[in-house]
């Protein structure tokens, strides 16, 4: 792999970074995007995309079952992955590190394999009210076919969660899943993972921690977070898309159904019986995205060069010049905590004006944001909107991003206001 | 400014700042209301009937983005005058036409939606068809 | 995209296309890989491997709800692909086709979401006897959850299906599925699924067919099959991994639970009640393998460019080429049909020497066949055999990758036999 | 030829053809079977034990590809004189070390499994610690 453009200083040098990422050389009405949408997706550096295609050139056979000296590269190219992944995650074993689609499909796993077996009647489900809808629907789903209740955390007027409201969730049931995602992906809060999970041990509880928005941005510990499940994304940490991954606590995912059956989760089978393969292969059914985990594997090499710690000191400083020139803004408002209390992301209305309305005129100015309810609708309806307009940040973005995206908000205002 | 920028700023931003044929009628023959839950644009549709299935007049009222609210503008200019059956088989196109920019697919759904509810509404009183879109349901999750 | 490097002739220039596979420049020993291991994964070309990085370089952002150009373009890229997957199978309706990561997770979706519904105690699941652990397994564990029947379809001593076992199953109970593969991949055989679907609909079942082998190599239509869903995968047929696709009858998706809950196959959520977005989102929960769905119709585009037709014929040559072969070898036990019968696909026997030995042995010579199981157990128990070697063609084949097998077996006998 | 192919001609293949210790021991005090589902390989072993817990003779039998029979075979002799207590910790490398060719993953499963036999059969009757992939079970399908 290339080496990327970066030192391991404590300043990013962002403007020799970006040049890792091609789509910066795409000119839109002459200038580079503003890509504020980073929340949904992050672009590619070259060094992910290069190494793709080599595996892709050079390495490729089906994983696992081949004898030959491709299928032996591809194998061990997709093991090395998992094995970056754990390293990634801290994970205790690589064994625990189950390749997914995607965080939604980590999470699904859990809630349809472990939820469908575990759950039912007098069963207390716990998420909370930022909960994005890939934690939030396949638990309400399962609650719904298991007869288990379905309940939420309440947050603040700032959007952080109120632990307060735990005792009474208690009192509902027999509380046997906790889920929350450790930064909200549409207002930035970061979330008290590791009392949840310790709250939740205590009720005898499962805690599913749904990381995708946290791990491109900072350092995801599993153990030290206490969680039984951690779910994250490789699309939104510079992989590519196709890719996400779930951790478990392999006591746990050893005892659980499989979810999807065939191809190597299989041990051997007959008309009558059928048994399973070991950790984590048990999982992971078919063909699995072994290309799309060495890109993900590229990607990781690729933050951890560049460190994520200074990646999110970089975001900080952006969120705290984003905030301070939006709060100054009367028509504008903010939702959320205060900067320090967060991680890349702002969230905000502008008086008056539809979200669609604000992305539209702002992409006119090669400003990229997000409209919409960013799959989490419970969350508009506690802050009593349909939808916000959210900027989001990333290693590759610059103060004179911010300066566009400000810039542009005064054109929407004069256009529609 | 582009062709199309431009056109966003003149025709769309007059429907949605002067919007045509705004407020419900009142008394109506046929009412309708329906959302876009993706963006929580609102759209409701009132029209009352003159000879046969003709509709002589139409009202609307509604929230959401300005494509959503002006193309429902000019949907209710575009209707008047015109039979049920007529519009429940009215082909997009010629609503799209009249918003006359190109839309991508998440900003189409906002322009269709006034369309949408019309022809729900017609389909409540005169039993014209109604769009595929709006008579599939996908399903649910209800708890109790 | 590069135009591909043949022509709509009857005949492939197979030397020239060759040229589109850049691991064929890779030398092993000197030697480029004969590589007759295409039923597990086929090579990629070039075509598909620039149009994906274009894509991620230059249209690249999360798909569906943005409203800027990036957004717009990768929706579109996107949504295209969707048109091209079904215009490949003759969908009456792209709304028809759901993506996936692979044609295991097709099967098993139909598997979990409709048979998790439908089936019960009295039911009864028909499978065949060669029937690819993809398929087998997932109707085998949905019947053990659901308490119906699970039974095959037995094959006769060529591998073809006994069609005249069809009446005694439909004894045992309420028929209510049919799965069977339209190609063998371990035996190559061609399966009747036409007359399957039939005889299924006659039943009151739906008639589900495994074409993950099929569609590489012979042009697929859903319609004249009579199928009510068809699953395929992109890696077999020159795309890339983590992408395959879900073809299904448009009433049946509709009235079906989904499958993986979260994204865009929401169409509102609320705490008390959720409501599903219309097909064919209702079934692509989270984030889509969009990037590999791009790639897939990169791959449909070359393939049809150079023409199903030929490809089939290419392989039919080379197949008979082959079994010519190796029948004349007294030591080598061909399985499955006769040429006419089956596509490009020859599973054998080395007389007393296991299929790992005859695999690893043929390595050296640069010859990639894959020894196993073949994900068919139960086929293997039908053979008698625990494993057999397999060697299978694709267009980049050619009949020097042949004379270098059975060069190397030649090989395989004097150090083993 | 490659060293790794020269290896396999000489070594293991003199090991596949000409097995050590081949044949179960009659009698015997501890004997397991087990089998490698990816590539039906077979292998039962047999142990005799002298004073306490050494292992004084063993035998086996299987069916398979060289490498699994050949591992086997070179097995047999490295555990003799040994304890059961020791083999049951016997690192995998000390065996592969005698085998001596690099194995992709999809051959180590061949080369362990006659020691993981092995240690089956030594945890039943002398309650030595099962290796994990021989403990753990991730559950089955088993229908009526
Ligand atoms: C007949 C058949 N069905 C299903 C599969 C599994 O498909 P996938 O590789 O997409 O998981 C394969 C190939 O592995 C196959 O050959
Ligand atoms: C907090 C959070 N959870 C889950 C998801 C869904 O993950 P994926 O995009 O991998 O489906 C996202 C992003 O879309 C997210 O921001």
């Amino acid at each position: 792999m290339d080496r990327v453009s970066a030192t391991t200083s404590h300043v990013l040098d962002t403007h020799r970074l970006r040049a890792d990422f091609p789509v910066f050389e795409e000119l839109f009405d002459g200038k580079p995007v503003a890509y504020l949408d980073s929340a949904s997706s992050s672009q590619k550096p070259r060094q992910v995309l290069d190494r793709m295609r080599a595996f892709y050139e050079h390495e490729y056979a089906n994983v696992h079952r081949g004898v030959y000296r491709l299928a032996e590269r591809a194998t061990e190219g997709f093991e090395g992955a998992r094995r970056t992944t754990a390293a990634f995650l801290n994970a205790p074993s690589e064994k625990e590190v189950v390749f997914t689609r995607s965080a939604t499909e980590a999470l699904n796993l859990v809630a349809y394999a472990w939820g469908l077996d575990n759950l039912g009647p007098g069963d207390v489900v716990v998420i909370t009210e930022l909960e994005h809808h890939a934690s939030f629907v396949p638990w309400q789903y399962i609650a719904h076919r298991t007869g288990a209740s379905f309940r939420h955390i309440p947050i603040d007027d700032r959007g952080e969660l109120q632990l307060d409201a735990l005792d009474g969730l208690a009192r509902e049931g027999d509380v046997k899943v906790v889920a929350s995602n450790l930064v909200s992906n549409t207002l930035g809060t970061i979330n008290p993972v590791e009392r949840l999970a310790e709250w939740a041990h205590g009720q005898g509880a499962i805690m599913v921690v749904d990381a995708a928005q946290a791990a491109p941005h900072r350092s995801v510990d599993v153990q030290a977070l206490g969680a039984d499940f951690v779910a994250i994304t490789g699309h939104k940490l510079c992989g590519p898309t196709g890719i996400g991954a779930l951790w478990g606590r392999k006591e746990i995912l050893e005892a659980m159904s499989p979810f999807n059956l065939g191809g190597e989760m299989i041990r051997s089978v007959g008309l009558q019986k059928t048994t399973f393969n070991e950790l984590p292969h048990k999982f992971e059914a078919g063909t699995p995205a072994f290309a799309e985990a060495v890109g993900l594997a590229a990607a990781m090499d690729y933050l951890g060069e560049i460190g994520l710690e200074a990646i999110e000191r970089h975001e900080h400083a952006l969120v705290e010049q984003a905030m301070g020139a939006l709060e100054e803004i009367p028509w504008i408002r903010v939702f959320g905590p205060p900067a320090d209390r967060r991680a890349g992301i702002v969230s905000f209305e502008v008086e008056g004006i539809h979200p669609h309305d604000v992305a539209q005129i702002l992409d006119w100015e090669g400003v990229a944001v997000r409209a919409g309810h960013h799959c989490t609708q419970p969350l508009m309806t506690r802050l009593g909107v349909a939808a916000t307009t959210r900027a989001s940040f990333y290693l590759y973005s610059v103060p004179e991003d911010l300066e566009r995206l400000v810039a542009g908000l005064y054109k929407v205002k004069a256009s529609l206001g | 400014m582009s062709e199309f920028e431009q056109m966003y700023r003149e025709v769309i931003l007059d429907h949605y700042k002067s919007p045509r044929n705004h407020g419900l009628l009142e008394p109506h023959d046929a009412i309708a209301e329906g959302e876009n839950p993706l963006c929580g644009d609102e759209v409701t549709v009132s029209v009352r009937f003159g000879e046969g299935d003709v509709i002589e007049d139409v009202g609307f009222e509604g929230r959401g983005c300005a494509i959503s609210q002006a193309a429902t503008s000019m949907l209710t200019d575009l209707v008047k005058g015109r039979t049920a059956q007529e519009i429940s088989v009215l082909p997009k196109e010629e609503l799209l036409d009249e918003v006359g920019i190109p839309l991508s697919p998440v900003r189409l759904k906002c322009a269709l939606l006034g369309l949408g509810v019309l022809k729900v509404a017609l389909h409540r009183t005169k039993g014209t068809p109604l769009p595929e879109e709006w008579s599939a349901s996908s399903g649910e999750i209800t708890l109790s």
